[in-house]
């Protein structure tokens, strides 16, 4: 039996995080300037800790997702100085333990998928650091958000890595949390001394589990399709930005360079995009995706084909962000809608 | 349906039909809820999807610059600030009027959230000329706030001018905090009618100008302010790049900032209706100088 | 790459307020740096065979100087890569003298920044491209622009020196306003005496084709490589067969107000400009002649005896390649009817100064006599106002005409000379006799009885009197007082401005004008004939107000550049100039604007994409005309435009360094 | 006590005709002035774009001086009238972003104005005594 | 002030160029005369003034002038006109002039206090030594 404790309040909840923030980095979901993020609630305005509560239960991820906690948009790996003709190079500092707040199980799923890239061999060192200092603290949805694909995906309900669940009991009003981890159990062990109580209960979501896609059928319709007029079409609509894969919890891209100004720099990575035309650009000048469609293609067919066939997943996990931020309307239903004709037309 | 939106589709059909054009480049209903998105049509029995409506925000004349609108007739919707747009790619010698067939649309203003966009209230070019286009369509449904005359230039600025109010921390505080959420997706960028380079500067590796890193305000900085430079004289006020930042960066404030100072000191401009050359792209003597003996040197 | 880094001592004058030997070994360390050395004087022959021998020894392909200022000796270092095959802009050089050793105090702190200074040369040495003067071939014929007597002289001065000239005059005759003026200041010189010898040798002048009655058409090309189109207008008379007989001008039954005598006199339709035209053959101006008007008379033609008229001639588009430019357009006067004040237009005794200049004139319409134009009568007392229309912002032009203080004081003394019974009443707000013996000349004029009045005139009213006399009210600046004087005659001084038609004609050869519409010269002190065009200058009025010795000698200053260029046949442009990058150019042509010298122009290159050929613009740098300001560079917001010796990566690379 | 031993980091792009004569004139007149500026020589100030001068705030300068000939002195005639208004633009930006646009200064200096070439730098320098170190645009990894 | 239609007569002129033998023509009003003038304050005319009234002839306000008396003869002007005009000479030769006319009776002005009569100057010059 896996213990189960429970805050009076989510009030009660910040509060004892809050407390813990000298051992653990806390993050949880809130507004600034109207876009919904992931931030440090040491960070936090009153008024953006208003905002976690409502964030953390809701039945929808939030915009940023906690994807850049485990792989930043830019991170060091060694900086360099020159003094006297030595070189000194350092490598940055070891991360630290962090909670992450209202994680969605479309969250926890995607940061599945990258562990199959990142964890794999050869292993991701600063990821699997980052991804052993973290502690997800997963809401798992009572229905589907507006923009949600989950079901599609056979994830709505997936909290395989999740180190505790949580929910809310509407009539009592407590926030309860079930570890399922080690490191779940730690926190709740530290959550208990922070004046949470023990609860025998904890309450299941209420979301209806639908019959997943296949992810053999659709990347063989995938494969099918791959001629298709459609992709010229829609790539004459795409404009070419990245917002899609920056906002996609999945994607896991990146580039790596060097800063150098006078004697000093550094070695990074940042993250990079399919749909920049220096994507796949070679140093000799040759790019193997020269054109728009190549790109468009290559985003949908690594999520719904090549993933598949190396990794044995789709690399999409419903969560709806990149079709909801996309500024010409395009979404994976844009594509998925087509295969599907197509399949079926045949 | 509304009557543009009829109307629109007709000539489509035609324009099709006929074989005067390859492909329409117009808006069609997108899959969520109060979106339009942009469509090619290429068939005469599609022009059925084409619609026009107050959602139609994308500025598509830029699509006509695209590697896959080469060699193609073209024809394609146009609302005022789209043709002001097109017209500036014309001037800059980007494409040529013959080479494309413009529908012209009276715009009812578009939809900012709830609202109207501020840019459209006040857009005092919601049509395209008659002359400039080769059909025009009106007949919108005007909502009632963008009835009267346009706002005031100056009524347009107010959020530059609460932000002008601020002490300098204060706005350093701003925009570190607004730029810090800048993931350089470039969507801003990709979505301005008037950013046509070639080759983006930002995009060059060899003077590599700006560094990718995403943990320094200085990189985004750099971006922001040199985006905002090379569109400024030449910005046609459509408010693109707010609307598509995903992080909601209010960028169009470094647009209109300079737009204003480029009005005050050197008299109003508006690009894609008044004559090349822009502001910019000339100077004289009789022009304020802000660095002699008494400048805020 | 090699690059070879030399150190100057400039004997104390930089190694007792920079350590050298730390210079030279810091820099030593950077990348590609193989050599470096710190030498006494590196631009004694010592020096220079020091660095000559480094490059050969180590192979040196780069070579960077820490020395003085590169202004000072950067053709120095230039040459001597020259003389070792090497680019010349494969030098760089580190000012560590005028803005180093020279300037600081603390020897530490200056070594650190000349360290600093040597490191950036060294890095924008990285980037160094090799760079090349363009040279381009000149067509050694010049063209003239006004036949006044700036034009004439520059033609005549350019056809000396053994080179065609054409020299283009709007009206009928060469001349210019110089063929209308009597006497000309300090000398009192008769204009015509000496001005019409130099109008036949410009005539008869072997290297000088003379094309009268005609307008500038369209400019093309550049320095060296201009294509000129000329419009000779239709004179309807055929000049082969013409004689200058003058019967047809005898016989025409038409008159109008004869515009060189500033309507103080008649002319027939067919006329010649003035007695001693040059060429002198008639022109008819089909505006006024009856025939044109009313399809009847043609007197002219039954008259003619060598059947000379053609009322059927067209304009002549004449096309001609040119080297040189040279624009002496002159001037207009301002005809100064908005200066309500003083009744120019109201009363017919308020006359503009060359209406008195033609009065004076003998061979004018009245033969020299002065009369009042109301009634006739001689006038007794006149009075100028000067700067009427000049040094005038509110009404007028804001600069000084600078020749009517002159030409007034002229008036009074060849009034006092001509009619001792006049009083002349001169008022000015000041008196400029800058030049040779125009003090005396000044003097001599209020020696003369000249009345010199400080202060400026505030109305010109008629008196009422019988006469019809005028009152001009003024003050009277040395008394203190409001002064009023009856006069028989007012002559203003009216403001000189540019041609009516300067704009179009600058437009057309790509020069600038100043605020006040003239032309502008390319350095105020240093290029005082040039223009931003290379290839055209300036001579004479429409450059600025300037009297006859001047523009004479500044046409003569034309002369010599053109003959300069022609002598040494070629243009060799700047090799630091603009470049474009044509893959990164869309061709949008922003820069073409900014550009002052007009060397950006749109080209269309053919490209191969996807399997097609496709053509698309570019900007197209004119390397003979681009100076390499890089204000064009500075625009080009892709960077697709770059400036040689001074590129972005270069600049960006220097920035890296500090 | 910080601001004693504080030195500033000062980038100057001259232009070749004016400012930088002026510089080597102030050599040549042997004039003293501080240490902390290091000239950039280029043909024309309008040759300077926004980029540049960024770059430098971006690699750790304190102040950007931009010199150029005096309006209508310009060799190249027009270049200073665009360098006045690009960088007027420039100025207005960097206030609007709350960055310290003070630091960037554009002097009209001419090829005998020695003394104010020297003035300038002084007061200049001195000024960014005053204010520190910048850090609004600076690229953290340049901090060293 | 309207200048009169008839000035001084050519004879009026001879004679004053008679006695001073100097051409006021010369004069272009600089008026440093009147800039080092002891008594231009209490004058009526000052110097350049009169030499101004000289060029244009209007002799009878000279004639009738307090500035004739007022001045000392101190030679100040003389010393200093770039023209050599000498205006105290030109003074002087107006001051003849009245004098040698018989009959003009405004020969004594009032004279302010504290000015000294321009005889008694005029007279301790001649005879001082």
């Amino acid at each position: 039996m896996k213990p189960v404790i429970a805050a009076k309040s989510f009030e009660q909840l910040l509060k004892a995080l809050h407390q813990l923030s000298s051992k653990y980095l806390v993050v949880a979901p809130t507004t600034e300037d109207g876009v919904e993020h992931y931030r440090p609630i040491t960070q936090m305005s009153e008024e953006q800790k208003s905002q976690v509560e409502r964030l953390s239960l809701r039945n929808q991820p939030p915009l940023g997702s906690v994807k850049p906690f485990l792989f930043p948009d830019s991170e060091i790996y060694i900086e360099f100085t020159k003094k006297d003709g030595k070189l000194d190079v350092q490598t940055p500092r070891a991360s630290v333990p962090q909670i992450i707040l209202g994680a969605k199980p479309c969250d926890v799923v995607s940061l599945e998928l990258i562990d199959k890239v990142f964890l794999e061999d050869p292993v991701d060192g600063l990821y699997q650091e980052k991804r052993d200092n973290t502690v997800l603290i997963v809401n798992q949805c009572d229905e589907m958000g507006a923009n949600c694909r989950c079901d599609d995906f056979g994830v709505q309900r997936s909290t395989g890595s999740a180190d505790l669940l949580m929910s809310k009991d509407e009539s009592s009003g407590k926030i309860l949390l079930k570890a399922q981890s080690e490191k779940g159990n730690i926190l709740a062990e530290e959550l208990l001394k922070e004046g949470m109580e023990e609860n025998p209960v904890f309450r299941e979501p209420k979301v209806p589990v639908k019959e997943a896609l296949e992810s053999e059928k659709i990347q063989q319709a995938m494969d099918d399709f791959f001629e298709s007029p459609f992709w010229e079409e829609l790539a004459m609509r795409c404009i070419g930005c990245a917002t899609c894969t920056f906002y996609c919890p999945t994607c896991h891209c990146y580039d790596i360079r060097d800063f150098q100004r006078k004697e000093q720099g550094a070695r990074y990575r940042t993250w990079d995009s399919c749909m920049f035309p220096d994507y796949t650009r070679m140093a000799g000048g040759h790019n193997p995706r020269p054109t728009r469609k190549d790109r468009v293609q290559n985003r949908f067919y690594h999520k719904l084909s090549y993933f598949v066939k190396n990794e044995g997943a789709l690399g999409c996990v419903g969560c709806g962000r990149c079709g909801e931020k996309c500024p010409v309307g395009i979404s994976m239903d844009t594509v998925l809608n087509r295969i599907g004709g197509e399949v079926n037309d045949k | 349906m509304c009557k543009i939106t009829e109307e629109l589709q007709q000539i489509a059909a035609e324009l099709l039909k006929e074989g005067k054009v390859d492909l329409v480049l117009g808006y069609t209903k997108g899959e969520q809820e109060e979106q339009s998105v942009p469509c090619i049509v290429t068939q005469p029995e599609d022009a059925s999807k084409l619609i026009f409506d107050e959602y139609s925000e994308k500025a598509l004349s830029k699509y006509l610059l695209e590697e896959s609108f080469q060699d193609k007739k073209v024809a394609i919707v146009l609302k005022g600030c789209d043709q002001r747009a097109f017209k500036l790619m014309q001037d800059e010698s980007r494409l040529g009027r013959e080479d494309v067939y413009l529908i012209g649309v009276e715009c009812p203003g578009m939809k900012w959230g709830e609202d109207l966009s501020p840019f459209c209230l006040h857009c005092d070019y919601r049509t395209p000329a008659k002359e400039d286009v080769d059909s025009l369509l009106t007949g919108a449904d005007i909502p009632e706030a963008m009835q009267g005359e346009p706002l005031d230039h100056e009524d347009s600025f107010t959020d530059i001018n609460r932000l002008e109010k601020m002490s300098k921390e204060e706005r350093f505080e701003f925009w570190k905090r607004q730029l810090n959420r800048c993931k350089r997706c470039y969507t801003c960028r990709n979505a301005c009618p008037v950013c046509t380079c070639r080759v983006c500067v930002f995009d060059r590796e060899n003077p590599d100008y700006i560094d990718r890193a995403k943990d320094q305000m200085a990189q985004h900085q750099f971006y922001h302010v040199i985006r905002a430079f090379h569109v400024s004289d030449r910005c046609v006020s459509c408010g693109e790049c707010a609307r598509v930042c995903p992080e909601g960066i209010p960028l169009h404030l470094l647009n209109q900032k300079l737009l204003r100072e480029l009005d005050k000191f050197y008299g109003e401009y508006q690009a894609g209706i008044d004559e090349v050359p822009t502001p910019l792209s000339h100077a004289n003597a009789d022009e304020p100088d802000f660095f002699g003996k008494e400048g805020k040197a | 790459m090699k690059i070879g880094v030399f150190i100057c001592w400039c004997g104390s004058n930089i190694k007792n307020m920079v350590d050298v030997e730390r210079v030279a070994e810091a820099t030593g360390k950077m990348p590609h740096v193989v050599y470096t050395q710190d030498v006494q004087y590196l631009c004694s022959e010592v020096g220079q065979s020091d660095i000559g021998n480094a490059i050969d020894e180590h192979q040196l392909d780069r070579v960077v100087i820490g020395a003085c200022s590169p202004r000072m000796h950067e053709t120095t270092f230039q040459q001597l890569m020259n003389r070792k095959g090497l680019n010349p802009y494969y030098v760089e050089i580190a000012n560590i003298r005028e803005h180093c050793s020279w300037v600081h105090t603390d020897k530490a702190k200056a070594t650190v920044k000349a360290i600093d200074l040597v490191k950036k040369a060294v890095a924008k040495s990285y980037y160094a491209v090799p760079l090349h003067a363009e040279s381009l071939p000149v067509n050694k014929r010049a063209l003239v622009i006004g036949g006044g007597i700036a034009g004439i002289q520059a033609a005549l001065d350019i056809a000396d020196a053994g080179y065609p000239v054409d020299l283009l005059e709007k009206e009928s005759s060469i001349g210019g306003k110089m063929a209308q003026f009597d006497k000309t200041f300090p000398t009192l010189d008769c204009s015509a005496c000496i001005l019409t010898p130099k109008m036949v040798e410009a005539a008869t002048h072997e290297n000088i084709t003379l094309h009268t009655y005609s307008e500038l058409e369209d400019v093309s090309g550049y320095v060296g490589n201009f294509h000129v189109t000329i419009r000779k207008r239709a004179t309807s008379v055929d000049e082969e067969r013409c004689t200058g007989c003058g019967e047809c001008v005898t016989k025409c039954p038409a008159k109008v107000d004869n515009e060189f005598d500033q309507g103080h006199s008649k002319r027939k339709a067919i006329y010649t400009l003035f007695a001693q035209a040059v060429p002198n053959k008639p022109v008819l101006d089909r505006k006024n002649c009856i025939y044109f008007k009313t399809g009847k008379c043609g007197v002219c033609k039954k008259i003619c005896p060598t059947d000379a008229i053609n009322y059927e001639m067209e304009d002549q588009l004449i096309e001609n390649d040119y080297g040189a430019i040279i624009v002496a357009t002159g001037f207009e006067l301002n005809e100064p009817t908005h200066l309500g004040e003083y009744h120019y237009g109201h009363h017919p005794d308020v006359i503009t100064s060359l209406e008195l200049e033609r009065m004076l004139n003998a061979s004018g319409p009245t033969q020299g006599k002065m009369y009042r134009p109301s009634n006739g009568k001689e006038p007794k007392r006149i009075v100028f106002i000067q700067c009427a229309g000049s040094r005038d912002r509110h009404d007028g032009n804001s600069y000084c005409s600078k020749v009517c203080c002159l030409y007034t004081a002229k008036h009074t003394i060849l009034l006092n000379e001509k009619f001792p019974d006049t009083e002349s009443y001169v008022f000015y707000i000041d008196v400029r006799t800058a030049g040779k013996n125009y003090e005396e000349f000044y003097e001599r004029a209020r020696q003369m009885g000249a009345n010199y009045l400080r202060g400026h005139v505030s109305k010109v009213e008629p008196l009422g009197d019988s006469d019809n006399r005028l009152l001009v009210r003024g003050y009277d600046g040395s008394l203190g007082e409001q002064t009023e004087i009856e006069a028989d005659l007012v002559v203003l001084a009216t403001s000189i401005e540019p041609q009516q038609g300067a704009k179009k004609l600058a437009g057309m050869l790509g020069i600038s004008s100043d605020r006040n519409g003239f032309y502008s010269e390319a350095h105020a002190k240093l290029k005082p004939v040039e223009t931003q065009t290379q290839g055209v200058y300036l001579a004479g009025v429409c450059q600025g107000p300037k009297d006859i010795p001047e523009a004479v000698s500044q046409a003569s200053g034309t002369a010599a550049k053109a003959i300069v260029l022609f002598n040494r046949g070629q243009v060799k442009g700047v090799p630091t100039t603009a470049m474009v990058d044509e893959e990164l150019c869309s061709g949008c042509m922003q820069c073409k604007p900014v550009c002052p010298y007009e060397a950006i122009s749109q080209e269309m290159i053919t490209e191969r994409a996807h399997g097609k050929a496709r053509q698309r613009p570019v900007a197209s740098i004119n390397r003979a005309l681009c100076q390499g300001c890089g204000a064009c560079a500075g625009l080009c917001r892709s960077g697709a435009m770059d400036i040689g010796g001074f590129t972005g990566r270069q600049l960006l690379a220097e920035v890296d360094t500090l | 006590m910080m601001q004693d031993t504080f030195e500033p980091k000062i980038i100057a792009f001259c232009c070749n005709w004016c400012s930088y004569a002026g510089a080597d004139l102030a050599g040549t007149g042997r004039l003293k002035y501080p240490e902390n500026i290091r000239i950039i020589r280029v043909p024309c100030s309008s040759r300077v774009d926004s980029a540049l001068v960024l770059r430098a705030f971006q690699n750790g300068a304190d102040g950007v001086m931009i010199a150029g000939c005096h309006p209508g002195d310009c060799h190249y005639d027009t270049g200073n009238y665009h360098t006045r208004k690009r960088m007027m633009l420039l100025k207005s930006l960097m206030e609007f972003m709350g960055l310290d646009e003070e630091r960037l200064l554009v002097k009209w200096i001419s090829g005998n104005e020695a003394d104010r070439f020297k003035d300038t730098v002084e007061s200049f320098t001195s000024k960014l005594k005053k204010m520190g170190a910048s850090g609004k645009v600076r690229d953290l990894r340049c901090a060293k | 002030m309207r200048i009169p239609q008839k000035t001084a007569a050519s004879h009026q002129r001879e004679e004053l160029a008679d006695i001073i033998r100097k051409d006021v023509r010369d004069c272009y009003q600089c008026m440093k005369c009147s800039s080092g003038c002891p008594f231009a304050e209490e004058m009526d005319y000052m110097p350049h003034q009169m030499m101004w009234l000289t060029n244009l002839g209007l002799y009878e306000k000279i004639l009738n002038s307090k500035s004739l008396w007022i001045c000392a003869s101190c030679l100040a002007c003389s010393s200093r006109c770039p023209r050599d005009i000498e205006p105290a000479k030109v003074m002087e030769g107006f001051r003849a002039m009245i004098l040698r006319e018989r009959g003009r009776t405004n020969v004594s002005p009032v004279i302010p206090k504290g000015v000294p009569r321009q005889a008694v100057i005029a007279n301790m010059r001649k005879f001082r030594r």
